[in-house]
């Protein structure tokens, strides 16, 4: 209510980033115990997530995933389902892309082997979705922690399956290696100042996909009916919006978004399906919409500032010998401290500070 | 396979061992929850006061003062949420997974600064809670079955299994016959109700996260210094949120929800004990497919019998006073 | 000039009381006796494998030891961009001719410990807790059975995991409680390959007076009198090996499997377990590892594709 | 005069808008005050300052001649304020013996105390003849037992000064009748009542003097006795209010809605509805009376394709409406509102509109569908532009389509469905209890709307537990109790007496 009367400027950029600012803070009061500089800290992971460029371009393939995860959460809340399960749908999804991938590597070109390995990761991501959406929408079954229970499984099932993948005489529980053909076009082909690495023409996808939801969520008459459901059943059922539909659907668009960031961190980087490869991508989704507001722009940022994190925390555990790669954990989880629940903390003061001056 | 390789005894005993975890989280999420403030920061608390307990209970070399110090760290962490949840009214599900993220962190981290053992406290030695043997267990043991559940299912078990066994029906009593649960209740389903009638919603909330903090602690004090005796990073392995999952499944009531930490405990041990054994019809599964037992089971379960869940009516919102 | 060292930890990091934790000894060992440091890193994803190992080969590093198998790939590929650097890849095969691949067969030293456990049970019941199903502890569990069925055909193996996650190696709790479920059913004797939930297993044991097996590092110091013996996979000196060959320069790429007869693996008998190893045990351990040595025993590797014999 | 209350110079605001602007007056001891003015006035948030839920910018309130400073809810209940609010403060999953403990439990252990608290209560029951058991749960309550349980609750706090705001506005007349009797006898014992309302009538009826608010600030204080409800009204808006609205002569058209032996069934066989049957014809106003809960919210809800009827015919324009043998109505609304149906909802807040949604997205919910082109995108420019046309031509304030719904008066949110469902051009206009809680400018606006609609030709079934408004609108008046349709009265045959009997389930005679 406070923010009602504070300019736009204020609750969309300074507040951010003063709330940003305090989680650097306790990072840096972190890091001062540690017995390390804090500004020497700050300025080892600038330096590395963005102004180097090859770092820059980890970031960004970080952010990738981030943002299918993101989306795959943010679509879903919007609709009213709180979905934990994007660890898991992703996770299945490997599984698709991967038998697809291993069925026609061999015989077909990039070009088809792309979009098959899309579709793939999509149907199994949406798949692993179907049955909480399926449960909630027509037996009640709370998504939350049927999602949570479908994590728990993935990791079973994709446990046995993969070990059944390895190829004989390898120690490494991962399927065998795609084909050149099956990875995704890297961007340094283009843009050779990105150095090696692993960036792709997934993030291209990711900004469509980007697009697309927020299109489709602000913009068309079936997001006007998502977010109808989100906010209020009632009157949703009142409008005629199928509901138990509704969910089943949006549990499956859901479920493919997550799944598709499997493409990026499979088809993009790795290039076989390896046990838990998801690695938490999927909780870090959860953190990206509540951060991101599940607004398109808002998902974009948080997903850079997380794949930051990510590519500089590590270059900054590898310099400095007190602070372990853990830290990064620490920082994320302060940056949705301060800028996702307390994003408050400095409305009434900004407003006091207003008013003073007219 | 026959009865006996199903080891009924050693299926109950070690549901009672497994079950205190999430019984203390759950009660926990049970006070959060009934007061209208989503608690999914279960996760958290119980990895910080797991830490904190067995560091302090390495230091000192005394388990109670670990367990007094994971108190305080939980308490610490649960008004932290209050504050954000109640106070700054912000999002309680990003507060709650915040908390979890950077406990996950921070605990690696200060165990390493302190112990440089990767995150690992060490081992407790003799600062940890052992075993009650209840008096005669030994006299008694070798009476058929009578034996064995006094000495082994009763007996033998660590002065935290009891207490969170007793935590139960004062659970219940507190939320349903109490004035504390009474106000309780109606914050969580209709704060503006609980406001009207001259109840202080805020101070009623604060109250809840503290007691959620209380509980939580134990949870954490139990995974360190009971059953493992050290502290190992994200050693509580999604205990929170399965803790969560037994209070939702137990639409958010006390003995209910205690049946789903039962549950649980119970469907671990009957997992446990299948792996590897021939199964008629299905054969022997492989170690991974039985991991998956209990959480299919709770599925089929939630989706059969407790189809419906009723959370409180307030939950996740923050309370504005207005209409 | 000194060599230029470094090495990279797969996710489990180097205080996994693991085989992270036994290369950093090794490390660590080299550099006391020679006064020469080495760079180290922890690789937390398969991704960030290759960052690692890009950015250390660009500092022109000398050999790089890759701890685990996660690796693999990443060593591959960029072995392959830096021809002129060294690697050496602990737990896995990566062809180049300047990597070394280092493997162990835990089978053998699996064996040794099977037999050893299987002549100091009393309920002829043994007992298994792997981290994760995957080949790798799958080997573990069936050199042991091996060993163990070798001694007495009749002796009963009860083999669990931890989990599915890689929480699987930090939850000492269910380590704990699957030791104690095993001993509800009669095992007297429980090998734990399972990291951190190991520890729980190891702990488990000595509170129920009953006996347990550690693994990787010699863990008999641990809870001396309830740890039986541990099966020691000397990744510490295939580390300490290579970095020595380097400074000597006699370093040279190739596969290794290092097995009993190549000092890769073995069983641990010091003053902690003295009294528990019964010089009949003694006895025939020693037997074993002698006839595996000759190659009068073939330990089946199930990952070369045989399934498990018993 | 002994005053109880006094308001002096009291200011408050919200952000830029000016909810109360120096009110000044007095209410006397032991004396039934009455406050009205439109939606908006500053009456409720007047009471809130009063009861401590509010902190006023400026000015003083006096208890007994005291000032007094109310920080909190406890702090007014500890004075002796007692509050009825405008939306029931009940827990529903609780008894009614909780609610009236929660907050004045006596002791930590509640088993203690209540056993004595429910004899207490039974007296008070059979004391002011409230008909109320006090452990039935409050969701199985009827609206008007809830309002006897809120004051039931003030009674057991035994609050000195009692402030009802809009009590009256979901009970039926008979329900009415008798809260006023039992504020008659609080008013012999010496309490003091301050009542809301929008019902000049009530006013007339019951109070001893009446402040009337406008824009905030107080209007007028004047004795009841000589005032009339013209004159209010007059006050109140600031221009004399039309009561008899023009309307073209009674002459219906081709039948439009033909209901034979609906009947209805809930999960646990109960019967809601029985042998409903009725013909509904174009240019018509059919209302439906009786108590609320007696089955008129259920058929409404199966004419609108939000239930699914247990078996029964119904006809649409000739046609069976498509219910096809389903159980589930998922979906079904839509089906009907393109058949041409439209559907006011008594609910309006649960299922009228989405309360976070601003006024514009509110304007299409439920015609979507019907707005989108080709590739499934909404034109918002032109919805704006069509949404601040039915806001200007409705009325509806203020005029600015981005704000949110929920913060428009309880009038206006309802003018914005109305609108909406006048838009879509219906044949068959459901429309339930309009005007709740709706000031009389804004009524007769209303009723102005649906009058015209008649007039055009359409058909208009109206339920209304208001005998005035449906005497003001219909044509014919169906009674309902029970679940069952008690007798059909033609206009002419309007009669309170014969209404109430039919509503209380006497047949037809
Ligand atoms: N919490 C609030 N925040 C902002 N504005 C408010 C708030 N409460 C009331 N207002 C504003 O104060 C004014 C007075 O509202 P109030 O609820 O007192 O009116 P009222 O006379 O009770 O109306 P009604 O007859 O509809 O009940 C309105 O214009 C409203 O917009
Ligand atoms: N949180 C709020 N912020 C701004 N204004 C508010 C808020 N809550 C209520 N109001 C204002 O208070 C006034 C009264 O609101 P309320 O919901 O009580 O309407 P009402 O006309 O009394 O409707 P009804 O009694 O039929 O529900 C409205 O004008 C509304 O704008
Ligand atoms: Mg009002
Ligand atoms: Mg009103």
């Amino acid at each position: 209510m406070m923010n009602k009367d504070l300019p736009r400027w204020a609750t969309g950029f300074v507040m951010p980033l003063l709330n940003l600012l305090s989680a650097l803070l306790v990072t840096a009061l972190v890091i001062h115990l540690l017995g390390e500089s804090p500004t020497e800290s700050l300025a080892i992971l600038v330096n590395s997530a963005v102004v180097n460029p090859e770092g820059l371009s980890y970031t960004l393939f970080y952010a990738s995933t981030f943002i299918f995860t993101g989306l795959a959460v943010s679509i879903a809340m919007e609709a009213g389902l709180f979905n934990i399960g994007a660890e898991g749908q992703m996770y299945f999804a490997g599984l698709g892309l991967t038998l697809a991938m291993l069925t026609f590597d061999s015989s077909l070109s990039a070009w088809l082997l792309i979009p098959i390995g899309m579709l793939g990761a999509a149907l199994f991501g949406a798949l692993w979705a179907f049955v909480p959406g399926y449960l909630q929408a027509k037996r009640g079954s709370h998504v939350v922690v049927t999602t949570i229970m479908f994590n728990y499984i993935a990791g079973a099932l994709m446990n046995t399956i993969i070990v059944k993948l390895v190829p004989p005489g390898e120690q490494n529980p991962a399927s065998r290696a795609f084909a050149a053909a099956a990875e995704m076009p890297r961007l340094n082909q283009w843009f050779p100042i990105l150095g090696e690495t692993p960036l792709n023409i997934s993030f291209f996808l990711a900004i469509i996909a980007l697009v697309i939801y927020g299109v489709v969520v602000s913009r068309s008459s079936w997001g006007f009916k998502l977010r109808a459901t989100g906010l209020n059943k009632h009157a949703a059922h009142y409008a005629g919006i199928r509901i138990s539909k509704m969910i089943i659907i949006v549990m499956l668009i859901s479920g493919a978004l997550a799944g598709l960031g499997s493409v990026n961190s499979i088809m993009g980087s790795t290039h076989y399906l390896s046990l838990n490869f998801v690695g938490g991508a999927g909780f870090i989704g959860i953190a990206i919409a509540l951060m991101g507001r599940q607004h398109p722009v808002g998902i974009f940022l948080s997903a850079v500032l997380f794949g930051a994190l990510t590519q500089g925390g590590f270059d900054l555990s590898l310099e400095k010998q007190n602070i372990p790669p853990e830290m990064v954990i620490l920082v994320q989880g302060l940056i949705i401290l301060f800028c996702g629940a307390m994003e408050n903390l400095y409305g009434p003061a900004i407003a006091k500070m207003l008013k003073l001056k007219k | 396979m026959t009865f006996d390789d199903l080891h009924i005894g050693s299926i109950l005993v070690s549901t009672v061992r497994n079950a205190p975890v999430l019984i203390f989280a759950g009660m926990a999420g049970l006070f959060a929850e009934r007061s209208g403030v989503i608690d999914i920061g279960l996760e958290g608390k119980i990895l910080a006061s797991a830490f904190v307990s067995a560091a302090v209970g390495f230091a000192t070399q005394n388990p109670w003062y670990g367990v007094m110090a994971g108190i305080v760290a939980s308490m610490l962490l649960a008004s932290l949420q209050a504050y954000i949840a109640i106070t700054q009214k912000g999002n309680q599900l990003v507060a709650g997974i915040a908390i979890n993220i950077a406990m996950s962190g921070l605990t690696f981290v200060v165990a390493q600064y302190f112990f440089q053992q990767g995150g690992r406290t060490p081992d407790l030695g003799s600062a940890r809670l052992f075993d009650v043997v209840l008096p005669g267990s030994a006299a008694v043991e070798h009476i058929p079955f009578l034996g064995w559940f006094y000495a082994h299912l009763i007996g033998g078990h660590s002065v935290l299994v009891y207490l969170a066994f007793a935590l139960v029906p004062l659970v219940h009593w507190v939320v349903y016959h109490s004035r504390f649960g009474l106000r309780l209740r109606a914050c969580g389903e209709n704060p503006h109700a609980a406001d009207a009638a001259g109840v202080n919603v805020e101070r009623q909330r604060y109250m809840a996260m503290l007691i959620a903090g209380f509980l939580c602690s134990f949870s954490g004090a139990y995974l360190s210094i009971v059953q493992s005796g050290f502290f190992l990073r994200d050693m509580s392995a999604g205990a929170g949120y399965l803790a969560l999952t037994a209070m939702v499944f137990g639409n958010w009531r006390p003995l209910y929800t205690f049946l789903g930490c039962l549950m649980f405990g119970f469907f671990g041990a009957v997992q446990i004990q299948i792996e590897g054994v021939e199964l008629p019809v299905i054969g022997r599964l492989p170690g991974a497919m039985i991991q998956m037992v209990p959480y299919v089971l709770t599925v089929i379960v939630l989706a059969g019998l407790m189809a419906k869940s009723v959370a409180p009516k307030a939950l996740g919102s923050p309370f504005v006073k207005s209409r | 000039a000194d060599p230029k060292l470094g090495i990279v930890y797969d996710a489990g990091g180097k205080f996994d009381k693991s085989f992270n934790q036994s290369a950093f000894e090794g490390a660590t060992r080299f550099k006391k006796e020679t006064n020469i440091n080495f760079i180290e890193v922890q690789a937390s994803s398969d991704t960030q494998a290759e960052q690692v190992l890009r950015s250390l080969a660009r500092k022109n590093l000398d050999l790089i030891a890759s701890i685990g198998f996660a690796q693999q790939a990443a060593v591959q590929k960029v072995a392959k961009e830096f021809p002129k650097v060294r690697f050496v890849l602990i737990d896995g095969v990566a062809p180049g001719a300047n990597v070394n691949s280092i493997t162990f067969k835990e089978e053998e030293g699996s064996y040794l410990v099977g037999v050893a456990a299987a002549m100091a049970s009393k309920s002829k019941k043994l007992g298994f807790i792997g981290g994760v199903d995957i080949p790798l502890i799958r080997t573990f569990a069936c050199g042991y059975a091996q060993g163990a069925k070798a001694v007495n055909p009749k002796v009963d193996v009860t083999s669990n995991m931890v989990g599915t996650s890689s929480d699987s190696w930090n939850n000492p709790a269910k380590g704990g409680e699957l030791a104690r479920s095993q001993f509800d059913r009669g095992v007297d004797v429980v090998f734990a390959v399972a990291g951190g939930s190991g520890l729980g297993t190891l702990q488990t044991a000595k509170e129920k007076g009953k006996l347990a097996i550690g693994v990787d590092s010699n863990q008999n110091s641990l809870y001396p009198g309830s740890i039986l013996t541990s099966m020691v996979k000397r990744v510490d000196n295939a580390v300490y090996d290579s970095f020595m060959q380097m400074k000597n320069g006699t370093w040279k790429a190739g596969v290794t499997a290092k097995g009993i007869k190549e000092g890769g693996v073995d069983w641990a008998l010091d003053e902690n377990n003295r009294k528990l190893i019964t010089p009949e045990i003694e006895k025939r351990v020693l037997g074993a590892r002698k006839d595996i040595i000759d190659g009068k025993i073939k330990v089946i590797d199930i990952r070369s594709g045989t399934a498990c014999p018993v | 005069m002994q005053p109880a209350v006094e308001f002096r110079g009291i200011s408050k605001h919200f952000g830029a808008v000016k909810a109360n602007t120096d009110v000044n007056f007095t209410i006397a001891k032991g004396s039934i005050h009455g406050l009205v003015g439109e939606n908006g006035a500053g009456k409720s948030t007047l009471m809130s300052i009063l009861y401590g839920y509010y902190r006023a910018d400026g000015g003083e309130i006096l208890l007994d001649g005291q000032a007094r400073r109310i920080h909190n809810s406890q702090e007014a209940i500890a004075l002796g304020i007692g509050m009825v609010h405008q939306h029931f403060m009940l827990v529903e999953n609780m008894t009614v013996l909780d609610n009236v403990m929660l907050g004045s439990e006596g002791g930590v252990r509640l088993k203690a105390k209540r056993a004595s608290v429910e004899a207490e209560l039974r007296e008070i029951c059979a004391r002011y003849r409230l008909d109320v058991d006090p452990l039935a749960t409050i969701h199985d309550l009827s609206v008007g037992a809830q309002q006897r349980v809120e004051i039931l609750k003030q009674i057991y706090r035994s609050a000195s000064i009692l402030i009802l705001d809009e009590p009256t506005a979901v009970l039926t007349a008979q329900e009415t009748a008798s809260l006023f009797e039992i504020l008659r006898l609080f008013k012999e014992q010496g309490k003091t009542i301050i009542l809301i309302t929008h019902k000049l009538q009530e006013i007339l009826d019951i109070t001893d003097t009446v402040t009337v608010m406008r824009g905030g600030r107080v209007i007028g204080a004047v004795p009841t006795a000589g005032t009339t409800k013209e004159a209010l009204a007059n006050m109140m808006v600031g221009r004399p209010i039309e009561n008899n609205l023009p309307r073209a002569p009674y002459n219906p058209g081709a039948p439009v809605l033909q209901v034979e032996n609906l009947q209805l069934r809930d999960d646990q066989d109960v019967k809601l509805l029985a042998d409903i049957g009725f013909t509904l014809r174009a240019g018509e106003i059919v209302a439906i009376a009786g108590v609320s809960g007696n089955g008129q919210s259920e058929l409404m809800e199966i004419l609108a394709g939000m239930r699914v009827p247990t078996s029964g015919k119904l006809a649409f324009l000739g046609k069976d409406l498509p219910f096809n043998g389903r159980s589930d109505p998922d979906g079904l609304p839509r089906t009907f509102r393109e058949l041409g149906i439209a559907h006011v909802p008594e609910d309006r807040l649960r299922d009228g509109v989405v309360k976070a949604f601003s006024v514009m997205h509110n304007t299409i919910l439920g015609y979507q569908d019907k707005l989108k082109n080709r590739w499934g995108l909404l034109n918002f420019k032109a919805i704006a532009a069509r949404c601040d046309a039915l806001m200007k031509s409705f009325d509806v304030r203020p005029n600015n389509h981005d704000l949110r719904i929920g913060l428009l008066s309880g009038g206006n949110q309802q003018k914005v469905v109305i609108a909406r469902e006048v838009l879509a051009q219906p044949k068959l206009m459901l429309v339930g209890q309009p005007t709740r809680g709706v000031d009389i400018g804004t009524i007769e606006s209303i009723h102005a709307q649906l009058l015209k609609l008649r007039d055009e030709g359409v058909a208009i079934l109206l339920v209304s537990v208001e005998l005035e408004e449906v005497r003001a609108l219909a044509d014919r008046i169906l009674v309902m109790c029970g679940g069952r349709i008690t007798g059909e009265l033609k206009i002419e045959e309007f009669d309170t007496t014969r209404i109430g009997l039919l509503m209380g389930g006497e047949h037809k005679s």
